[in-house]
Formats: structure tokens, C-alpha cells, sequence
């Protein structure tokens, strides 16, 4: 049904927020989530297959339109809001963040070797990381997460898809074999 | 490292972790295969250039060489016989590296991404119902309620220094005040009169106020037998 | 040309405001009046075509999406339940009554300096604070407290977990990092 696929369309376009599957769901009861489903699915397709200014993207955990990065030059003459800007402390903070959460501040500081007070200070500022409680040892210190405005701001759909760490290091090892080449015996571990 | 021939760059380091991963690029060696006693020397050199520079630099650094230094003595013992096993004393710092160095390229690898308001927009939506700017709605956490605490108090600690500094009534102001609204009205419960101005400051001048227009006979302080309302009238 | 087209696409859906003729020829310099005109139109006409959620019109003297009136009682579903979000007043209160609970309202109207009458019954309707009985002083006003939903909400066990301001105060900000919020046109000293 074309109205079905209109109203998605309309929601998802309305909403601040990426929206998601189960809230769409919940928001028209008077629909079959199977029809739901197939409805958002075409949508999406509609969109890549237009190829036009912005398309509809699965980002933390919903829907959202947003624009197709090649016209960011021309975008960002419109000058609405400065972009986001990490400092290379930050950024490296909120992917250990990232990668091992729930994680408290000793956990970031032993592995980058430096106070990283700070620079948890600002991505708490930023909002994209957050106070998740405290941990149950002696201090009982804060435990830090990143948000969803993280996956919001990175294109990411889940948490879960970012490439896992082992991936990282293999990633790390081509390029070093690219550098000098190993023996060959080594390289069937590593694809 | 940029350097040409008319300006030596310093390059500062944030911590000793990337003055080792800057070392064992620039010396192109193994992490697992450190040449320690060559690493530990430039560590070293480095922190003796900040030092003769004037910079400080932060004990992180420090701890780093000590380490460095503990594991190049290790290097030097024999190894104790019967304990073949034993694990190469670099590893101490090889680990911590390699994981250092994981997460600098899953940072790299995080800055590609399409960064929403970078790369990529949000569209700006416009629909009629979007009809209360004025209530700026927040999603809250944790942080955003012991920041906000944070904020309000803020705000407390410079009210007091108005309050106590300029804007300080006096008992007698307070007189004034209250006799206007008897003015207005001839009777006044005790609460109406002590809640007209909230806090702990002003609840207790009103007080004050009340008792001493009591002494001078301006006012009677009546209480009422069955609700218990207390009531201040004009005499 | 399409790229002209997605271009002129992408910036009336990034836009605020309505963006007029005049803006978007003065922002693409490099291309042809006439031809933005000409895919402007040729773009209202697309949407107009597709009959979809949404669609381009001219308003305010300027371009913008809206959605289509047609889906207007679907989007009104949308904006009404929404997750737990609170307005800057609600947030101040329900701070207020957590870190300085039992608490009675002239406290609270104390720190924020305002009548919170409104907001203190809004928080009671959304049963994260409630009345924890009266206080014995002239008045004997209600005193209140944070609710275990409230605790559910925020993740906590209990109301000491809270993040306490001296450990706000320890992740002081040691390094400038994410440094100036710079405005854009600095942007070329900064890549």
C-alpha cells in the first residue's frame, strides 16, 4: 500500500529523533508490522536507488534521512552549526569508551598512560558518553558508557557494529606485512 | 615529523605512551622485538630535551622511564635456569602498547566515519505542531542531574553574595512591607505573610518583623481554636 | 544536470528556514541562475509527481519540505508520547529534590528562584518525585522526595549512588581539549 509507505515516510521525516522499528509499530496499530516492515524496507531502497540529496539511513537503532555526504561542501556554506571537533585525546578517549564499556576512568587512564579527567569531562559535556553508575569495588567509582547520541553522531546503527578489536589488529598486521612481507606461512592466520 | 631546514620542531607528546609508539615507528621496529636499551636511551634524550626546553612534563613520563629502565635490567640477568619459560620482560611494555595501538587505529577508524553535522545532515523538519520552543526539552542521564545541581549551586553561592552585599532587607523594610499589605487587607494568615517571600532568610525577617510590630502595638496575633490558622490583623 | 539538483535538494532539506531563490544563487555562485531555477522547479514538480509523505513548497518566500496535510494525524501520535524528556524548569526541580531530599517547596523555589508550584505537580504526575509527608513548621508544607522509579529511570540502586560534585570536580578540565567551539570560518587553520 502507497499510504502506508507515505505515512513511514512522514514520521520518520518528522522525527527529531532516528525512529525506530518498534516505535513505528507502536504508532500505527492499525497496520500489519509485516506490512510496516516491507513498507520501510522499500522505502529505503526508493532512496538509494534515486540517488538524490539526502536518503534514509539505519542509524542507532532507527531511521533517519540525512543527507548523502558528497554535497557536505556545499552544506556546510550554509553555516547553521559548527560541527563537532575531538581533539585527538578525546576522540582516542571515547573509543575506549567505545570498545570497553562499561568501563571507569582508571580502565581509560592505564591504557592511554595519562590523566584523562579532563577529556571524560568534556565528552560527559558533549554528551556522548555517560554516567552509567558505580562499579562494586572499594571507591565504588562512576562507570561511563557512550550514549546514543554517539551512535547518532558516528552513522552508527548498534553499538555492535563497530569492527571488534581482533578485526583491528589484523587490519594492523596487512599493513605492517605491507610494509615488510612476512612469511607466508603467517598470512592464512590472518584472512 | 615535520621539520625544515630554518625551524626544529619540538613535537609534544600527551603522554608517554605515544612517545613510545612515536619511538618504535621511528626506529621501525617490532613491538614484540623491542631494542630496549635503544628505546629507553631516546626516552630518555627525549625528556632531557624537554627538561633543557623548560618544559615540564608530567610524572607519567617519569614512571614510563623507570619502567623502561626495569625492564633493560631485567634484559641484562641471566635467565634463572630451569625456567625456560619464564616471559621476555618486554612484554611488560609490548602488551600495553600493542592494545595502545589497537585503539589508535580504531580511533582512526572512527573518524572516517560520516560524522552527522561533518559529512552528513539531519533534515530540519518543519510540521505545525512544533509549537513550544520555549520549553527546551532535555533527555536526561546522570550527568545532566548532578550538572545541573552543579549549575544551580553555582547560582546559590553568587545569590548569597547579592543577598548579603546589596540586596539585604532590614527588619524594619520588612515593617513596611507587611503594613502595605495590611493596608490592602486587615488580616493576613502568619503563613500567607511567611511564604510571600520563600527562604530561609526572608522567613525568618518576616518574623522578626511580626514580633516587633507586635511590641510596638501596630498589629494582634490572633490564633484560631479549631483550625490552628494564625492570623495578623491591624489593631 | 542532477548533481545540480541534489545539491539544490540537500540544502532546502538541511535549511531552518524556508531558503529563498536569492540565498541559493548566492551560495552556489558557480553555477547558472537559470539553472538552479530551472531544477528548483523541476524538483518541486518531482515531489509533486511522487505524491509521497512529504513534498517541496514555496512559503515565506522560501523553499521548504513539509509533510503532506494528509498525514497530519499520524505525526500528531508522534509528538504526543515520547520518551522521558523534561523541560529545563522539570530538570532543575527534579535535581533540586534528589540531591537535597526530604525537601519542601520553599527550598526548592529558594535555590531556583522561581515558582515551581507547576513543575513540582508535573513531576508527581510522572511519579518521579512524591510526597513524603509534612513538615512539622508553621505552614506545615509537603515534603518531598525522589520516587524508585526514579532510581529505575537513572539506573541506580540507590539515591547515594548519585554522581556527587566532587567527583564532578575531579574530572576538571586539566587539558584545553575539544578546544573553541570555533566559528566556521576558522575552520581552515584548524584541518
Amino acid at each position: 500500500m502507497n499510504d502506508t509507505r507515505n505515512i513511514i515516510e512522514s514520521l520518520i521525516f518528522v522525527s527529531k529523533e532516528p525512529l525506530s522499528m518498534e516505535r513505528l509499530i507502536s504508532l500505527l496499530p492499525e497496520i500489519e508490522p509485516a506490512i510496516i516492515r516491507k513498507e520501510l524496507l522499500g522505502l529505503i531502497d526508493e532512496y538509494e536507488q534515486k540517488q538524490g540529496g539526502f536518503h534514509l539511513v539505519q542509524v542507532a537503532g532507527g531511521f533517519q534521512f540525512r543527507t548523502r555526504a558528497d554535497y557536505k561542501t556545499w552544506i556546510r556554506r550554509l553555516n547553521q552549526a559548527s560541527p563537532l571537533r575531538l581533539s585527538r585525546a578525546a576522540l582516542e578517549t571515547l573509543t575506549i569508551v567505545a570498545y570497553k564499556q562499561p568501563v571507569i576512568r582508571s580502565d581509560i587512564e592505564h591504557i592511554r598512560g595519562v590523566d584523562s579527567g579532563g577529556v571524560i569531562r568534556s565528552l560527559l559535556d558533549l554528551k556522548l558518553i555517560r554516567v552509567l553508575g558505580r562499579k562494586d569495588i572499594p571507591g565504588r567509582p562512576l562507570i561511563y558508557s557512550t550514549t546514543r547520541f554517539f551512535l547518532e553522531i558516528f552513522g552508527l546503527s548498534d553499538i555492535k557494529d563497530l569492527p571488534t578489536l581482533k578485526e583491528m589488529e589484523s587490519l594492523e598486521k596487512k599493513q605492517a606485512l605491507q610494509k615488510d612481507p612476512a612469511p607466508a606461512h603467517d598470512e592464512k592466520n590472518l584472512t | 615529523m615535520r621539520e625544515n631546514a630554518y625551524s626544529v620542531k619540538i613535537d609534544v607528546f600527551e603522554g608517554p605512551m605515544d612517545l613510545l609508539v612515536y619511538l618504535v615507528r621511528k626506529n621501525d621496529v617490532d613491538i614484540t622485538n623491542i631494542p630496549i636499551a635503544l628505546i629507553t636511551e631516546q626516552f630518555l634524550a627525549y625528556l632531557d630535551l624537554l627538561e633543557l626546553m623548560n618544559i615540564d612534563y608530567a610524572s607519567e613520563f617519569i614512571y614510563m622511564a623507570a619502567t623502561l629502565a626495569h625492564i633493560k635490567s631485567r634484559m641484562l640477568l641471566p635467565p634463572v635456569p630451569g625456567d625456560e619459560d619464564e616471559e621476555d620482560p618486554r612484554m611488560e611494555i609490548a602488551r600495553p602498547l600493542m592494545e595502545y595501538l589497537r585503539l589508535k587505529a580504531a580511533a582512526d577508524l572512527l573518524e572516517k566515519h560520516d560524522m552527522l553535522g561533518r559529512d552528513t545532515f539531519k533534515g530540519n523538519p518543519f510540521h505545525e505542531d512544533d509549537a513550544h520552543p520555549e520549553d527546551q526539552v532535555i533527555s536526561i542521564g546522570l550527568f545532566e542531574l548532578v550538572e545541573t545541581f552543579r549549575q544551580l549551586s553555582e547560582n546559590q553561592y553568587h545569590d548569597h553574595v547579592v543577598d548579603f552585599k546589596t540586596n539585604r532587607m532590614t527588619v524594619k523594610e520588612r515593617i513596611i512591607g507587611i503594613l502595605s499589605l495590611l493596608e490592602k487587607k486587615a488580616t493576613l494568615s502568619f503563613e500567607e505573610l511567611l511564604c510571600e517571600h520563600p527562604g530561609k532568610f526572608m522567613m525568618v525577617l518576616t518574623f522578626l518583623a511580626i514580633l516587633e510590630m507586635a511590641k510596638m502595638n501596630l498589629i494582634e496575633i490572633r490564633q484560631h481554636i479549631q483550625n490552628g490558622v494564625i492570623k495578623v490583623a491591624y489593631v
